[in-house]
């Protein structure tokens, strides 16, 4: 055992490194705090210079073939990028759906003249992409999607809402999914859609979050056309399509969230007991806590370093990542309300200006409820471990041999 | 074995069900919550006032209804469960409790008729900063006429017209009251995780204040007084955390996923269940709070003290798992789920965190059970 | 508010208690250690003399209708009795289940025969009676009982086993649930019947559970022939006979065990911090969790005053009383779980002559689980909590219009 | 970036699973569960020194396999997999790695050997009763040559032929090495919650003995040896969970209710699920601590602490969940569930219970991030 790079690996980290250290400024804090409220113009044009060069310089699509502006390395060498990325400033947080999930899909089901037009772009900054799948009425059930697309001549007509689009309002472009048939099984009538983000009709709208921000977006479609040369795969094809989308995004919202245990140990030093007596990081039950709080942060940490080591021997890992999001979310929620209330009526502040660490627990506290819920539920990411990970059977499935248009849906 | 209500009491509280669900409905709480300007809803206030919910548990001879905490206790549910954005527990439990237990016949004659017609706000001011007050740590200074000192944060400080303060006085401790609209009072009004309730800090600069009660009982008479609220904001955390329940069932009786309603599935079966279990637990360590605020038994302090603990611990769990049901729907600004999950954090530190009331639990099974 | 009784209940208390002080024992500790192992001979003596006595004095079948031989008073004063029973050594368990379950479905359903027959000498304590439900193969789901019953002549021949049967040993007689009818839907083919437990090819061996213990027992049953006039209710029309027998079940079991949080108290007071300084009632973490029990104990008992106080104004009280069961079986694990932690190494022993409170942390660490599925599993007693209290909709029925010997059954 | 077993330790961890399935079924288990007079299975032992795993972290020059900590790490997974009724962690953990740790060069060539052969058992005697033990509380006493006094309760005490003693010398804590087949020792079984294992109070009076390591060393020798055996008793943990999880597994699937597999409910799904995550979480923090046993890393304290919090948790999690999956059979005598929930209960508390190690985990953060 050993925590070393490969020797090629170590190569190209440090190549890596190199390209960092001249193109963005380290991070001030070693845990970025993500999913705050949303970039401004000036970053979105740093953005871009910035996915420019890293393309320029080889360091986008790292595992795609390099037929796609790739550089064909197996998925270890993205991580390692991403590692010394994430030490840095980097502003590349707006390409991650489209290239992490979008992009793929393309290369995957789309036409060569699609690729031609959309791959280059993308890779290079010069176009945005967001994922338009999420419907209000299908969240857990993204199969259950409502969106109607119809065909007219060349064209697919498509109407209805889709939720919860992260980067809806800065894209150019999205992957769509859409019901062309009705009248078949809900995974059999869906139609996979390249759409354009500024073609008529397409009306994105910000959400206001329980927490305050407004990190998302809801779209909506009104009678807007998509050429049948942009469409992914056969039509009825559009679920086997969402799946190899989704199979990626479980990766991408697993990070860790709020402040780290570190910087909890700071802060208990600093807080004083709920006890009354000394600092809080004296307090028996809290130190009980924060040991638990460690376990659970260095098992996903290290957790993640057997998927890169499964990585760097060419192995894929399967839906165990599915871990991170459910520890990280509930950990994430049980820290910020744990020092929360160790501030006892002081606690209620979240003016940062007065509460710690410029209000990062507070931030949690409102932005965990979200994170139990963005990118699968906990519910639906245990079925997820229960069913693929662990083999136990699928639930009754009530919708069996029933066409979608027949299907009960409730409010 | 009478452990409920009266009819009369259940009478009482659906009156105010009805109401509130009139007068404060979420269109209400929101209008507190969107408008950084307002810190509470003037004409809900007016309307409890009118109702003479405020001066409920205040003897006739003082102007108040004269009915008694059991009575406080049902309004206090609902005024819970209705998240309602009045100062009704800072003038209603903490400021009043504490004139009544400790106010000389003239403080009480001069404001307790005003807090009942609610043209008395009043708060209740002990913190100084972070972490839990403790007697040694009060820094405020009086000086036996006039009062020098901080507080950070006073609920419904921004406000109020009076607060009831913690302050040092020589050795000791004591309680001052202070007209807030004496010279020397600055209000800082403080941005907080609910916005549907006003917060301050309060900073005074020799200002009038007169002592509540004899000198150097100050925090005797302020624990007396967290006790007595304790049970009265149990109540609103049972409230709230029904509230949350209710919410999750509906929604979960009619949101349909994978063509079942959500409410089919074990895992949001058994989420609901628990949310209930927890319920029962906070309401009957309330109830038990009730009997002893009413009684004035002296197991009120143990009885707070758990009935606080349950009522923190369930309504957290409600409010986040009600949330949690609702799925993206809970998450968003236009849902009211958020509206209980602030509050909750509310109820939960102000007047002692969960730990705090835990450890006085404890503290008073000790003595209870001296060894 | 108030926990005084009314003037005729207050009357009724002062005459148990004074007829209990004339026939047992006042308890030494506050709280019993029910469900311990079996009782000896001696004590079933005594216990039959004890229910004679009580019999006659009216303090059996206290809710019973006077022609039963009962008072014909509300519950009320059930459990007024009961209160001031559980304060002595009153050896009145083993004629619970037969008086609390098999005797009011015996009243509901039997012949006036059967009642003539039964009714008086299980009140006298004179028969003793066990409840034959559940089987290896129907344990959560007891309607997919096997037993089978076949009509011969004027009698039912019966073949099969039934499991978790307390008191089979001793008993005389039991209400038993078999499958008369496998070509109908599960529900509807079963059949209630009062079987002689000394009839022959009825075999009772004892369960050793994973505890040591042996509280239960397995029986077998062999051509054991019942006569027809012992069915109650109609054949077919098991089930609803059953559904009267459990209603009162969950009520039985969900009393609180192991020692209470007075007795952790002072065992806290004698123990050592697991922080090596001082007694562990001074370690923070472990009053935090003190607390935590306290309330849920508190609470439990004060839902109970709740219901009382129902019961006193004459309404009946539902499901709601699964939540004890709910809180006690994982709350009497957690202390006792706490309880050997903080004896660290020598936790592990459980000699009774060694161990703290005569080792009764340790039993409740081996029995907890078996209270976790005895008389409903936490997850069906949440089930029922969902489904009857809060009124959520069934889970999906896959034996909906099928005939019983068509289900699927697995091991 | 390498955070796993080689091919050869996975070659083996295979070859001693197949070896323990066969050798040490639950019917070798519950051979010694069920006899009080024996503490251990002869046989296994037998086959498991024949296997040389007593000697898998022994150096050859010491008659063991020299293979190393990775490789003991592997068979102590399979060990705890198995919950096999043998003496291996008191002696290839505890006995083994004091010797090591501390002996003279006489020692271990005297013992050592001995050890890998399967001819001594050792064991490791620190506490003196109930709590966590601490060098201040040590009550045996060593006078330099013979040892006086109690240690209770010592894990396989009762058919060790040896044992690593923690005493009293002077002012300080020094280790000693006592040969039980000397005059003097007292043997008295125990009755505990886990009769797979033989657990003994050993007295002492006037016993010769020898001490290891320098004199007043003994804590911190002691803790040394703890946090290297920490590491082993982790594995021992997830070996034993992963037990649990695939019984209940097992079970899950092919036992029906209500017409279907009770791994079609989402309560079970969801509980299944949770074990899964605990024991990722427990498994990863044991790899971490293997890598530090053998690298002889600093971060080797840090590392078993949380090694061993994550799989006391998890174990404790496990056995009682598959109890529960398992329903009315689980709580029987003759399914295994039963087995994993007693060993789970020793492997948490025997060499410090899960509270002692959080504590030390969080007292070693703050040593790593000095303030």
């Amino acid at each position: 055992m050993d925590f070393n790079d490969t020797p090629e690996e170590a190569k190209f980290r440090a190549e890596a490194r190199a390209f960092l250290e001249a193109n963005c400024q380290p991070k001030a804090a070693e845990n970025d705090r993500m999913l705050r409220s949303l970039k401004p113009k000036e970053y979105m044009q740093a953005a871009k210079v910035y996915q420019k060069r890293k393309a320029e310089a080889g360091f986008a699509g790292i595992t795609w073939a390099k037929e796609h502006g790739g550089r064909g390395l197996p998925p270890i060498y993205a991580v390692i990028f991403n590692q010394e990325e994430a030490k840095f400033d980097a502003p590349s947080g707006v390409f991650a759906i489209g290239l992490g999930m979008c992009l793929p899909t393309v290369i995957a089901f789309g036409s060569e003249a699609m690729k031609e037009r959309y791959v280059a772009k993308a890779l290079s900054g010069e176009e945005i992409w967001c994922q338009l799948f999420s419907e209000p009425s299908a969240g857990s059930d993204v199969a259950a999607s409502k969106t109607k697309a119809v065909r007219d001549g060349g064209d697919w007509v498509v109407n209805g809402q889709k939720v919860w689009t992260t980067g809806a309002h800065f894209s150019d472009f999205g992957i769509l999914l859409v019901r062309t048939n009705p009248d078949v099984e809900k995974h059999k009538g869906l139609t996979m859609l390249i759409v354009d983000m500024k073609a008529k009709g397409v009306d994105v709208r910000q959400i206001h979050q329980a927490s305050g921000g407004r990190d998302f977006n809801e779209v909506y479609f009104t009678d807007v056309r998509v050429p049948d040369d942009h469409r992914l795969g056969e039509p009825g094809m559009g679920w086997s399509v969402a799946l190899v989308t989704l199979m990626n995004e479980r990766l991408a919202v697993g990070g860790s969230y709020g402040p780290d245990y570190k910087e909890v140990l700071e802060f208990a030093r600093a807080a004083s007991s709920p006890s009354g007596d000394g600092a809080l990081i004296k307090n028996e039950a809290f130190r009980q806590k924060l040991a638990d709080w460690i376990v659970r942060a260095e098992g996903y940490k290290l957790a993640k370093f057997r998927t890169m080591t499964a990585l760097s021997k060419g192995q894929t890992p399967g839906p165990e990542s599915s871990i991170g999001k459910v520890i990280n979310a509930n950990q994430m929620m049980d820290i910020a309300n744990t020092a929360i209330e160790a501030l006892d009526h002081y606690g209620i502040i979240d003016d940062p200006a007065l509460a710690p660490i410029d209000g990062a627990f507070h931030q949690s506290y409102m932005f965990a409820p979200g994170l139990r819920i963005a990118g699968g539920t906990d519910e639906i990411l245990k079925n997820i471990i229960a069913e693929r990970v662990l083999g136990l059977p699928q639930d009754h499935r009530a919708d069996k041999g029933v066409a979608f248009k027949d299907l009960p849906s409730g409010r | 074995m009478n452990f409920d209500f009266s009819d009369d009491q259940k009478a009482l509280k659906d009156e105010a069900r009805r109401f509130l669900a009139d007068k404060a409905s979420s269109k209400v709480t929101r209008g507190v919550l969107n408008d950084a300007a307002i810190s509470f809803d003037q004409t809900l206030w007016r309307g409890v006032a009118e109702m003479g919910w405020l001066g409920a548990a205040i003897p006739e001879a003082y102007g108040g209804l004269g009915l008694g905490h059991l009575e406080l206790c049902v309004l206090a549910e609902e005024i819970g469960r209705a998240v309602a954005p009045i100062p009704f527990s800072s003038t209603a439990y903490f400021f009043t409790e504490a004139l009544m237990a400790a106010g000389s016949e003239a403080q009480k004659a001069a404001l307790l008729p005003k807090v009942a017609a609610g043209d008395v706000i009043g708060c209740f001011a002990i913190s100084e900063g972070p972490g839990a007050p403790a007697p040694g740590a009060i820094k405020a200074k009086f000086d036996g006429a006039t009062l020098t000192g901080a507080k950070i944060p006073v609920t419904d400080g921004d406000c109020a017209s009076h607060a009831v303060v913690a302050v040092r006085e020589g050795a000791g401790v004591s309680l001052v009251l202070v007209d807030l609209a004496e010279a020397g009072v600055t209000r800082t009004t403080l941005k907080t995780l609910d916005p549907t309730r006003g917060h301050a800090k309060l900073e005074f600069n020799a200002v009038k204040a007169e002592r509540l009660g004899a000198a150097g009982q100050g925090w005797d008479l302020a624990e007396a007084v967290l006790d007595r609220a304790a049970v009265l904001l149990a109540f609103e955390q049972v409230g709230g955390s029904q509230a949350c329940l209710d919410m999750a069932l509906d929604y979960a009786k009619s949101r349909y996923a994978f063509s079942r309603p959500i409410g089919s599935f074990q895992a949001i079966k058994h989420k609901l269940a628990d949310m209930y279990v927890a319920i029962e637990v906070a309401r009957s360590n309330a109830y038990y709070g009730a009997w002893a605020l009413s009684t004035e038994a002296a197991e009120l302090p143990f009885a707070a003290a758990a009935a606080r603990a349950a009522g923190s611990d369930a309504y957290y769990l409600c409010a986040k798992e009600n949330i949690q049901t609702h799925g993206g729907m809970g998450f968003t600004w236009e849902v009211d789920c958020h509206l209980f999950y602030r509050r909750a954090k509310l109820l939960a530190v102000q007047a002692g965190a969960p730990a705090v009331w835990k450890e006085k639990l404890v503290k008073r099974l000790e003595q209870r059970n001296a060894a």
